[in-house]
């Protein structure tokens, strides 16, 4: 219902002028038209003829004395309802005076029949929206499903990799391993300082001729750090001899070295004998 | 249809239980859809071998004098309810903006003569278009802009929308009511006879750099007085 | 119950043709209801001496057998998709997704070194194992928890899966190359320090002789179970 009242307000102003076709009701003011090709839609609809047939002269003449009557009435007038009188007073003058020479100008019979056009056309496109308005429109006369059932979409990742990536990350993280076992089994190597430690704890309890390995026997046991073991320590009792602490010797080449102290320990008794 | 797949071997046709199924399907499809299906959405979910347009035309035969139809808009289906019955539904609440009488005629305008410049909508209403008239038929979503008329300025075109063929209930553009009549008196052409010179519609505060406002008593004399 | 109302006088029966006009209402109204509508509502709207009662038991008898159903819930009457259909109210939707480098990695470990814990993955890996890395594995179907390895703090153990196989054109995991292979294939580089191994990659489907099976919580967390 209170669709149908919509329905007439949207049409109002046609309506209004069928309704009214005395040309007097339309002086009242301009207000209702939607400019000047509306309100000559509206005059002409007061011919009550077909617009094909329509006489653009009367229609001219009609609109030209509407607009004087307003301008009687001192009513204030958009420019375009002026602009249009003036070219429909130049029209009715081209339609009754007899036509010049033929020339680049389009005669007024012409200008006439453009402006029927103009006027059929807009009323064409009127009754279009009237038709269109009009037919069952979704959510109006017709409807869908009121409560439809959404399609409930799952989401499901699709994981895309090859064999190829797959292998490639394999045997690059396990090249990159390689390089870090590298690091990890860099060469251990016995200190200088290591071996001189080792062999000044043993300074005192050496009277008799020792071979070195015997007491470095702990840590020659493994393989991979035999070598430094015994080169640090033959540097290091080299040192401590030069320091008098130590006394070194060896059979023949590849001999054991046999360390013993230099300073062997003096019976309990003469005890602080050397000072 | 359903032959033709049969004899392309590209699926055997179904068999009747199967076809009744793929029935049940399509209704339910249909029903629990807000927006209207393509055959071809309907189809990607149905057995292969399924005619689905076999399957159509019976689902709409069958609810062709029910309170509910299945109809074809916009290329697609749908199901809604019969126009018959539209006293029993209408709904008196005010949730449908209604459209002004300018907003009406502008979408028909672009509805008939798409794609239409916003010059082109004005020549043929012979006013000019406020700015907010294309706004509601952009914001109603039955209209869209459509790209740029290759001519100078390059205006921007408007169109229809699918869900404008949607809500008027017309299967494509060409089911307008009346389009043939108005092609036929050549209303659609968008030429007006050569030489014609109307005045333009202009929004009356919008003046080329090159005018003045006019003088409506200069008008007014000049228009009048050569009578 | 409609004998009862025609004993009633309440109001004289509805017409064969208003009859059907009735039905068609009740169900339009239906269709077109945003929620269950109680058969008051209905009668409502309907002609007096409309047996809703008696319609809506047409109605529902009607759509028995179709792909959506008239179904009473809470008192109250809607339209509902088959319940043997409700798998079309279901659609997949599949995103392509790439793995991450890190993922890669992980998996190629858990394929190479199965099974294997997070603990034994960051050994190979060198760097620690995220959460969510493991995560992406288990939701890619490719790798799943076998079982718990029986050691202190019993952690899980994953492996490969089936569909690990069926993706990776697989025959079994004993197919995956071995060391001279990757060199050959230039995806190793020569300078390999001896005493580097790969490990020969097997995936019984039995545990292990140090795997114990998953405790059922493993199975819930992991979503693998329903509640």
């Amino acid at each position: 219902m209170a669709d149908e009242r919509g329905q007439t307000d949207l049409w109002e102003t046609p309506a209004r002028a069928d309704a009214t076709p005395a040309e007097r009701a339309l002086i009242v003011d301009v207000d209702g038209f939607e400019g000047p090709l509306d309100l000559l839609l509206a005059l002409a609809r007061t011919q009550k003829v077909d617009l094909a047939r329509i006489s653009i002269l009367a229609l001219a003449e009609q609109y030209l004395v509407f607009i004087e009557e307003l301008r009687r009435l001192r009513l204030e007038l958009a420019a375009d309802y002026l602009v249009m009188a003036a070219w429909l007073a130049y029209l009715k003058s081209r339609l009754l005076l007899p036509e010049p020479e033929k020339g680049e100008e389009p005669s007024g019979e012409e200008m006439a029949a453009a402006l029927a056009f103009r006027l059929r056309r807009l009323e064409a496109m009127r009754d279009a929206a009237a038709r269109l308005v009009n037919r069952d429109r979704l959510g109006r006369e017709v409807f869908s499903r009121g409560a439809p059932e959404p399609v409930e979409l799952v989401r499901r990742s699709a994981y895309a990799a090859t064999l190829y990536d797959l292998l490639t990350a394999y045997a690059a993280q396990r090249q990159r391993q390689m390089v870090s076992v590298v690091h990890v089994r860099r060469r251990q190597v016995w200190s200088l300082a290591e071996a001189r430690e080792i062999l000044t704890r043993m300074i005192g309890r050496m009277a008799e001729w020792t071979p070195m390995e015997v007491f470095l026997s702990p840590y020659l046991a493994r393989d991979e750090i035999r070598t430094t073991v015994l080169a640090s320590a033959f540097s290091a009792s080299l040192e401590l001899v030069r320091e008098g602490k130590l006394e070194l010797r060896q059979e023949e080449a590849f001999a054991p070295l046999e360390l013993r102290d230099r300073i062997r320990p003096v019976p309990a008794a003469g005890e602080g004998g050397d000072g | 249809m359903a032959e033709e797949e049969d004899d392309d071997g590209v699926a055997a046709p179904l068999a009747p239980e199967e076809q009744g199924l793929a029935l049940r399907m399509v209704e339910a499809m249909l029903f629990a859809a807000a927006e209207p299906l393509a055959a071809a959405e309907i189809a990607a979910r149905l057995p292969s071998g399924a005619d689905v347009a076999a399957l159509l035309a019976e689902l709409r035969a069958v609810y062709r004098t029910r309170g509910v139809n299945l109809v074809r808009v916009a290329g697609k289906w749908m199901f809604r309810t019969a126009p018959d019955l539209a006293f029993l539904l209408r709904r008196d609440a005010a949730d449908q903006k209604r459209l002004s009488r300018a907003a009406l005629e502008t979408l028909a305008i672009v509805a008939y003569h798409q794609p239409a410049t916003r010059a082109e909508i004005e020549e043929v209403r012979g006013v000019s278009t406020s700015k907010g008239t294309l706004d509601v038929l952009l914001e109603t979503g039955w209209v869209r802009m459509r790209g740029r008329r290759r001519a100078p300025g390059r205006p921007v075109t408007y169109g229809t929308t699918e869900a404008f063929l949607v809500h008027f209930g017309l299967d494509s553009i060409g089911d307008l009511p009346g389009l043939d009549e108005l092609k036929g008196a050549g209303l659609l052409d968008g030429r007006i006879p050569p030489g014609f010179t109307l005045p333009e519609p202009r929004a009356p505060d919008q003046l080329a750099d090159d005018e003045d406002p006019l003088d409506p008593e200069d008008l007014l004399a000049a228009g009048l007085r050569d009578e």
